[in-house]
């Protein structure tokens, strides 16, 4: 495995050892920024390299577009934090100390989910991504308010727990791959388990594919599994909930789909599709419904991110070239578009002192900057035109339809309700008369304004190259 | 190289100057907000000629950009139809961009309205030449968000946010039934370009999924009961001249949808699909009558007559299907040319009263009956062009609404030839309705007219209204001289219509010259129909002028001015004239009863007592209650429930997540 | 072409025939209603007198009106006119028939009606306002029964034209159809809501409470309320010739007749009138003025009946072209 | 060869009879000495399979699991006990009988599962797998039915016995040395978290249940 791949891992692991020893914010922050955009740079470089693999690492068509989003999002994410977190400092919430050890385990978490992503090797994505939960973990307490604690203690307990499962079900894959490729190494190698697919043994690997989906559904934060997301996204600080939202769920969904590939690969498995399209669709609809009566903006945010969730792994359940293209693309969509509403919502609670939908009122008059950015954020989100996000839900409903009318109309059903509530609290944020206080904010535009770019290109056109990666991948998804 | 004789590239240069005028206002703000409604006139005048231009020669020229779906693009077809309906809209942005030039520039110059404006304008022409499933939704759904920006325009009104929000969802919901629509035509492969539906025939029980979703779908957006709610709401809420383009114009995109899809993208047609739009339809044209001629709101009033001639266009389009389908291809061609005629009719009267309606508002800056009154003395041009706009809706001779109305009578007339038993009953049913919503439009207008213009005014605004800008009056002037010549050279238009009836049923009506006059309307052959409006309105002016004048010579001519007969209580207060709800008590009591369980309490205070006597009516909004607060009630309750979930202890979350574990291996144990 | 000029003459004879006799007629109402009363009664000339009358003394405009309510008289009339021309009386076939078929006809008298209502409100009085909106609450029952008859009757004759509905009716053997009888009763209840006519509205009061159509017209004076009383007298006129025209066709001139079968029409045409006439004054003397809230259940009725009508032909007829 | 099968089994029976122990014991302390043995039966049964599978890195896990599992945690828990003075609540959930029932029904899903599923894989394999997998889901039932932060910790060590011993009984696996370690911090974190988020400052309590007052999005 060459050089250019290791970079990626490297870069953010070395920078998180040396961040770890720096003092002062404003040096840490900027060297933060500076780290992901050095990662971003590798990510890039990893599109010209050829596809790759071995017993440990793997490069191909299924995780280059999600390491580059990666990159991209812990860049712009970073950029966002510099900003959000000075004012944070400066109105005192956090400690100067907190803040190094938070850029610190910023870079670290980066690192652990590109390790996830280019995991060959069912172990070690494993590793991933539990490392980068239990980060994520420590950075939703960093507040130490009483609910930031409750938040990290149950997010740490359900976290763990899932942790766990997903470790039988990565021992229960290895045994299937056992009786084909003999003990030691390959057997948890994936190419290696998806060229033989036909000799695994199957009935481990169905066993295997169940305490995986509950465990790693824990991450992606499907119903009922959901509990800890809520509360990570809004009691902890708001890059993170951006990270969480744009990334972690991506990549946890990311190791769902790997193993799917693979029972899909064998042929007499079984098939996951009823079984994530029911819990896709359970959590579409208790989100949709959840949506209502939200009263921090974070929350509801973190509901519509569960919403889409279950949209997505609807999509794959499903199925077909369509579906899957259409699930790829969603999520990606998804990742940006979400960060992007976070990035302005961060900055909107700042402006207005509160996270209380209710006292935030009028911004389209106070903040126009911020109002616009989460109005177009919220609307992206919501599946209108001309975001890209309109172009994977059209693909998922219309095939859907065309295949499994019911099933259709449940899911947009529940997409009619979510964007109802969507805009309820949109327009209640955005209109009327302002609500009193309202600070003025330095808001860093930039990270918002490109991921609405990237998203409103994607609408219009999609790059050929990105066609073809999620085509094969959707065929790999079977 | 662009050659500019292909329509296409004329229709991209409009979209394009609309584009850049929505992203320079947008980005430069108040500074360049100026230019929208100039760009607007030129670009919709450049889309008037070329629709007008392929329409006549009967061309059809398509497009293929390699963006939007991957493998399948953007794909634009600019036919017939297309060509008709781009003539609506345009000129409706026409007439609207005119208008708001002449908006007041220092107040009502808003970077709220101008950027919206342009866009929505850009999106309803692209929705027209869309010849994909994608650029149809995308450009369909961008258009419902354009509209409802505008419609916020003035959100510091609680009222404006709310109809906003309930536009915004109905439209999503029309959004996601036409995204089935589409899914059930594209077929699993995904065939989302036109061209394929078109070749491909459907299955009957799958074609008539999709008629389902496509009706609910368009029709939400076209306003027909009961899905409808919306449109009373959000019209009034937007500023004037964006009424007039939402009631006069969007709508018809919607039946635009409608027709592509039912007329052209389907296949041929079965005549049961007839029966869900004829009943609609009728039931629609009556329905929002009784709400508009019971309410007090100028512009709802006009939003509920919008609704009313959307059923009446349903109508034509269920008997054309009903017709087509049972093999009467003449007959088809007259209803759907009753039915087009409408869509463009109703657009221009329904423009030129929003307008009014907007002058109205402009000038004494009240929408509701009880502060009007008495304009016709402040504002005579207003006046004068309101009434042709209210004669013209409410069907009468010889102006334009009734040329439609007159074609679709005659379509029913063809009734008894169905060989379908439901049909030939159904046909004397609808034209009963359509005769009654005929009566209860001039009785409805009659109110708003009288009510608004004439008698004294009721409020001090009222009386100290002034007359508008020279530039609205030209936007209203322009409208009313098109009902005119609609109403006198029907015919013309007709056959204009007639490459558009031949692409969609195969058939035309009788071309011009055929009749008495080259101007007279033939609906089949002479023997069975005539009306010629030009020969009529001579009679009449010549009738009238030849009677004033002789009248004139023989009597003594003097007039003299004297109060109004008091009936010997003189009392100057214009709160003795008739109020509209006084002038809609005998309709109330006659239908209110039945359609609202209207219902009357008189407080008569016992002799001695001081305080007033007081009339209340109660009315109820069935339709509302059962299909819109219901839902929404049962929304919050069931999320009330679900939000116990929130507030769980992490044991229990725990249990949840345990429970599903072993649910799962349950079931692997029991099945695997 | 002399016979186009023929034509033209003979539609101009029927202008000036409706023109003359419309006020005869409403004479001869009142007068065979107060014969029947056993009073004397006005002379049928009366009529006459009191349009000229009417017509030379000044005429008083309330303050508040506008000129919609000068020209309302004016436009009401020529409409009134035209549609009364309109109709086939003693020829069929004449120069205009073509013009406007039985819906345009309808479509005509209710512009007329909608002039007169806005010309009611201009004032700002209570009155008008009272006449105009139960006119219209009116006209919204009694227009569509009006519309389902003519209806009734094109589908049955197979067009909407009058001289060819005349015609066909001309040339089929007598017979009485159920349809037609429920549309003949229906079309009879209408005219006389449309005319103001016992049991509806009194011509003759000037109780607020009951009337209609004299407190839409209660500010018009001199030369104004001439053309108001006239437009109404010619509508009476109109009516009874469409009766005439569509159920008791006979004696009328078929089309392309010469001046001969014309006479014979004319007498034939006037006999009906007469006929038409004497019996609205038998009726209205025979039977009492209803509550205005009765009204809409006594046009129900029509409305049911022309229903009836429709419903009927539509489903007994048999294929047509 | 036969008594190495027996052997790992009567190993991997203990740890079984040990999980239903800590679900029957109620007193915190009692919890945590029935945890400190089943911790060492696994370290017994991992150095054993270390012998068998004669793979000696083994002997790490095995050793991590006495030093750790063993010895330092409970100790630790030990003396947070006293520290916050819970050693003598009872808090239980669910009645003792209840859960024991509950136990039975999952150890024999748990058979059920693993010997459907592993009709082709060597028999020691097999039973080792379903009893871990017995482990794991009494584990999770300690969880859910305790209240306490400690015996929760607990409940998610006994988890961990279970994948571990799963993991050494999966032959030839790679990777479980590193992951067993990884387990270990996890829990040391874990351990460290209660004293990090200070719950019993803050709450003074350890009863988690308490902290469920302070969710956000109450107003």
């Amino acid at each position: 495995m060459n050089a250019e791949v290791y970079a990626v891992i490297a870069i953010p692991f070395a920078a998180a050892a040396i961040l770890a020893m720096l003092p002062g914010y404003r040096l840490t922050a900027a060297l933060n920024v500076l780290a992901s955009f050095l990662t971003l740079l590798a990510g890039l470089n990893l599109l010209r390299t050829p596809a790759a693999a071995d017993l440990y690492l793997i490069i191909d068509h299924v995780n280059i577009v999600f390491i580059v989003l990666n990159t991209l999002v812990g860049f712009t994410a970073a950029w966002f934090s510099a900003s959000y977190i000075g004012h944070e400092i400066e109105t005192g919430r956090v400690s100067t100390l907190a803040v190094r050890f938070y850029h610190a385990m910023y870079q670290a978490m980066m690192g652990a989910m590109t390790v996830a992503l280019l995991a060959n090797n069912v172990g070690l994505m494993w590793v991933g991504l539990e490392l980068a939960t239990l980060i994520t973990v420590v950075m939703v307490g960093l507040y130490r308010t009483p609910e930031a604690i409750e938040a990290a203690w149950k997010y740490f307990i359900l976290g763990s727990v899932g942790i766990s499962l997903a470790f039988f079900g990565v021992i229960l894959t290895y045994l299937a791959g056992q009786a084909a490729l003999g003990e030691g190494m390959p057997a948890m190698s994936w190419t290696l388990l998806h060229a033989n697919a036909a000799r695994l043994d199957v009935p481990l690997l169905n066993l295997a594919f169940i305490f995986l989906l509950i465990g790693y559904g824990t991450k992606v934060g499907l119903a009922p599994l959901h509990a800890w997301l809520p509360d990570a996204h809004s009691e902890g600080p708001t890059p993170i909930s951006a990270v969480l939202s744009g990334l972690l769920l991506n990549v946890a969904l990311y190791a769902l789909l790997r193993f799917k590939m693979l029972i899909t690969a064998s042929p007499d498995a079984l098939r996951p599709g009823p079984i994530l399209i029911t819990m896709g669709l359970v959590s579409l609809l208790f989100a949709a419904f959840m949506l209502y009566q939200r009263r921090d903006i974070k929350r509801l945010f973190a509901y519509s991110s569960i919403e889409h969730m279950g949209l997505i792994t609807f999509a794959f359940g499903m199925g077909g070239p369509l579906a899957n293209f259409a699930g790829l693309l969603h999520m990606t969509m998804h990742s940006l578009t979400k960060s992007a509403i976070f990035f302005a919502v961060g900055h909107i609670a700042q402006a207005k002192g509160t996270q209380r939908i209710a006292d935030i009122r009028g911004l389209s008059v106070t903040h126009p900057g911020l109002a616009v950015g989460l109005g177009l954020g919220v609307l992206a989100i919501a599946g209108l035109p001309p975001f890209g996000v309109f172009m994977s839900e059209f693909l998922i409903l219309t095939t859907t339809f065309a295949r499994q009318p019911w099933l259709a109309v449940i899911a947009a059903f529940a997409l009619v309700v979510a964007f109802a509530a969507l805009l309820l609290r949109l327009q209640g944020m955005l209109y009327g008369p302002a609500s009193e206080p309202s600070h003025a904010v330095k808001a860093s535009s930039l990270p918002f304004v490109l991921h609405l770019i990237l998203v409103l290109l994607a609408g219009l056109f999609l790059p050929s190259a990105l066609v073809a990666w999620f085509q094969r991948a959707a065929e790999f998804l079977g | 190289m662009v050659d500019f004789a292909d329509p296409l590239i004329r229709m991209a240069l409009v979209i394009g100057l609309l584009g850049s005028a929505t992203a320079v206002t947008a980005l430069l703000g108040r500074r360049a907000l100026v230019i929208a409604y100039p760009v607007c006139i030129v670009a919709s005048t450049i889309a008037v000629v070329t629709d007008l231009s392929v329409l006549l020669a009967n061309t059809s020229s398509t497009a293929h950009l390699p963006i939007g779906l991957p493998t399948i693009g953007l794909r634009f077809r600019l036919d017939a139809l297309s060509a008709l309906f781009g003539l609506v809209v345009n000129l409706g942005v026409f007439a609207a961009a005119l208008y708001g030039l002449g908006l007041d520039r220092q107040s009502e110059l808003s970077p709220r309205v101008e950027p919206f404006f342009a866009a929505f304008a850009a999106t309803m022409n692209v929705v027209l030449i869309a010849d994909d499933a994608f650029a149809f939704l995308f450009s369909w759904e961008l258009m419902s968000v354009t509209s409802w920006a505008l419609v916020l325009a003035n959100h510091e009104d609680a009222e404006a946010r709310r109809a906003s929000h309930v536009y915004l969802v109905m439209a999503s919901i029309g959004t996601m039934a036409l995204l089935f629509a589409f899914g059930g035509l594209a077929g699993p492969a995904g065939a989302y370009d036109f061209a394929t539906m078109r070749a491909t025939t459907f299955p009957p029980a799958l074609a008539g999924l999709v008629l389902v979703a496509v009706l609910v779908g368009t029709g939400s957006k076209a306003g027909i009961m009961p899905l409808h709610a919306w449109l009373p709401l959000a019209h009034p809420a937007a500023p004037s001249h964006v009424s007039a383009l939402m009631s006069g114009v969007m709508t018809k995109v919607a039946i635009y949808g409608l027709i592509r899809i039912v007329f052209d993208l389907i296949g041929a047609p079965i005549w049961w699909w007839s029966l869900p739009l004829i009943i609609l339809g009728a039931a629609t044209a009556v329905g929002a009558l009784l709400y508009a001629v019971l309410d007090e709101d100028l512009k709802r009033v006009l939003a509920y007559s919008t609704v009313e001639n959307i059923g009446i266009i349903y109508v034509g389009l269920g008997l054309a299907i009903a017709f087509k389908a049972t093999g009467l291809d003449s007959a088809a061609a007259v209803a759907l040319t009753a039915a087009l005629l409408h869509v463009i009719y109703h657009s221009w009267y329904k423009s030129l009263l929003f307008l009014g309606a907007g002058a109205v508002l402009h000038a004494t800056g009240r929408r509701d009956f009880a502060g009007l009154g008495g304009l016709i003395h402040r504002m005579p041009k207003t006046a004068a062009l309101f009434l042709v706009g209210a004669l013209a809706i409410s069907a009468l001779p010889p102006l334009n609404g009734f040329v439609s109305e007159w074609l679709l009578f005659q379509s029913i007339l063809a009734g008894p030839q169905f060989s379908e038993p439901v049909l030939r009953f159904m046909t004397p049913v609808v034209g009963g309705l359509l005769a009654l919503s005929a009566a209860l439009a001039a009785a409805c207008f009659v109110r708003v007219y009288g009510i608004v213009f004439l008698g004294r005014p009721r409020s001090p605004e009222a009386a100290a209204a002034r007359e508008v800008p020279r530039l609205q009056y030209a936007a209203m002037m322009m409208l009313a001289a098109l009902c005119v010549a609609g109403g006198l050279f029907g015919a013309l238009v007709i056959a204009a219509l007639a490459p558009v009836t031949e692409q969609l049923v195969g058939a035309r009506l009788p071309g011009l010259g055929t009749g008495p006059t080259p101007l007279s309307l033939i609906a089949f052959d002479l023997a069975r129909s005539t009306y010629d409006a030009p020969t009529i309105a001579v009679f009449v002016a010549f009738s009238a002028t030849a009677t004033a004048l002789l009248v004139h010579w023989v009597s003594n001519r003097r007039t003299r001015r004297a109060p109004a007969w008091d009936c010997g209580f003189p009392d100057p207060s214009p709160m003795t004239q008739y109020s509209a709800s006084s002038f809609s008590q005998p309709l109330r009591r006659v239908y209110g009863t039945t359609a609202f369980s209207a219902s009357e309490e008189v407080d008569m205070p016992t002799p001695g007592e001081t305080r007033p006597a007081r009339l209340t009516v109660v009315q109820v909004d069935h339709i509302w209650n059962a299909l819109y607060e219901l839902p929404a009630i049962w929304l919050i309750a069931v999320s009330r429930r679900a939000n116990v979930l929130q507030f769980l202890t992490i044991r229990r979350y725990l249990v949840l997540m345990f429970g599903a574990l072993i649910a799962f291996l349950i079931l692997k144990a029991v099945w695997l | 072409m002399p016979d186009a000029l023929l034509m033209l003459l003979g539609q101009g004879v029927q202008m000036l025939l409706v023109l003359t006799i419309a006020p005869a007629i409403t004479g001869l109402v009142r007068l065979t209603k107060a014969r029947l009363m056993r009073r004397q009664g006005p002379p049928l000339l009366q009529a006459y007198r009191d349009l000229v009358k009417l017509v030379h003394k000044e005429s008083v405009v309330a303050e508040s009106a506008s000129w919609l309510f000068r020209v309302a008289p004016y436009m009401v009339f020529a409409l009134t006119w035209v549609a009364a021309a309109l109709i086939p009386t003693f020829a069929a076939g004449l120069m205009f028939n073509w013009a406007a078929d039985a819906i345009a006809l309808v479509a005509i008298l209710g512009a007329a009606r909608a002039t007169l209502a806005l010309a009611g409100m201009d004032v700002g009085t209570s009155f008008g306002g009272l006449g105009s909106s139960r006119e219209m609450m009116i006209a919204t029952l009694a227009e569509p029964a009006m519309l389902l008859v003519v209806l009734t009757l094109s589908v049955t004759a197979g067009s909407t034209r009058l001289p060819e509905v005349a015609s066909f009716f001309l040339n089929q053997p007598l017979a009485v159809r159920i349809s037609l009888a429920l549309a003949l009763i229906a079309l009879i209840i209408v005219a006389m809501a449309e005319n103001a006519r016992i049991p509806v509205d009194n011509p003759a009061t000037h109780l607020e409470l009951t009337m209609v159509h004299e407190a839409m017209v209660l500010e018009y004076s001199g030369r104004h309320l001439a053309m108001v009383e006239a437009a109404a007298q010619l509508r009476l006129v109109a009516y009874i010739a469409l009766i005439a025209c569509l159920f008791v066709p006979f004696g009328m001139a078929p089309a392309g007749a010469g001046p001969v079968a014309w006479l014979l029409g004319l007498v034939s045409f006037l006999a009906k009138m007469v006929a038409g006439a004497m019996m609205l004054g038998i009726w209205e003397v025979a039977i009492a003025k209803m509550r205005v809230f009765r009204v809409p259940e006594f046009l129900g009725i029509a409305f049911i009946f022309a229903f009836l009508a429709i419903l009927l032909t539509f489903l007994t007829k048999e294929l047509i072209g | 060869m036969t008594h190495t099968y027996d052997i790992s089994h009567f190993l991997a029976g203990l740890m079984l009879v040990s999980s239903f122990a800590l679900i029957y014991q109620d007193r915190i302390l009692a919890v945590l000495q029935t945890f400190a043995i089943q911790a060492i039966v696994l370290s017994v049964a991992v150095a054993w399979e270390a012998w068998v599978q004669d793979r000696p890195h083994l002997f790490i896990t095995a050793g991590l699991a006495l030093g750790l599992k063993g010895l330092v945690i409970p100790y630790a828990l030990r003396r947070m006990i006293f520290r916050l003075g819970v050693h003598r609540d009872v808090e239980q959930v669910v009645g003792v009988g209840f859960a024991m029932l509950c136990g039975l029904g999952l150890t024999a899903l748990s058979l059920i599962l693993v010997l459907k599923s592993t009709a082709s894989a060597p028999s020691i394999a097999r039973e080792g797998l379903a009893i871990a997998l017995a482990v794991i889901l009494l584990g999770i039932l300690v969880m859910i039915t305790r209240r306490n932060a400690v015996t929760q910790i607990i409940g998610f060590m006994s988890i961990e016995n279970g994948l571990i011993l799963g993991a050494t009984g999966a032959r030839g696996m790679p990777l479980v040395v590193e992951i067993s370690v990884a387990f270990s911090v996890l829990i040391a974190l874990f351990v460290f978290a209660v004293f990090v988020f200070r719950i019993r400052e803050r709450f003074d309590t350890v009863d988690v249940e308490a902290l469920d007052e302070v969710r956000g999005d109450r107003r």
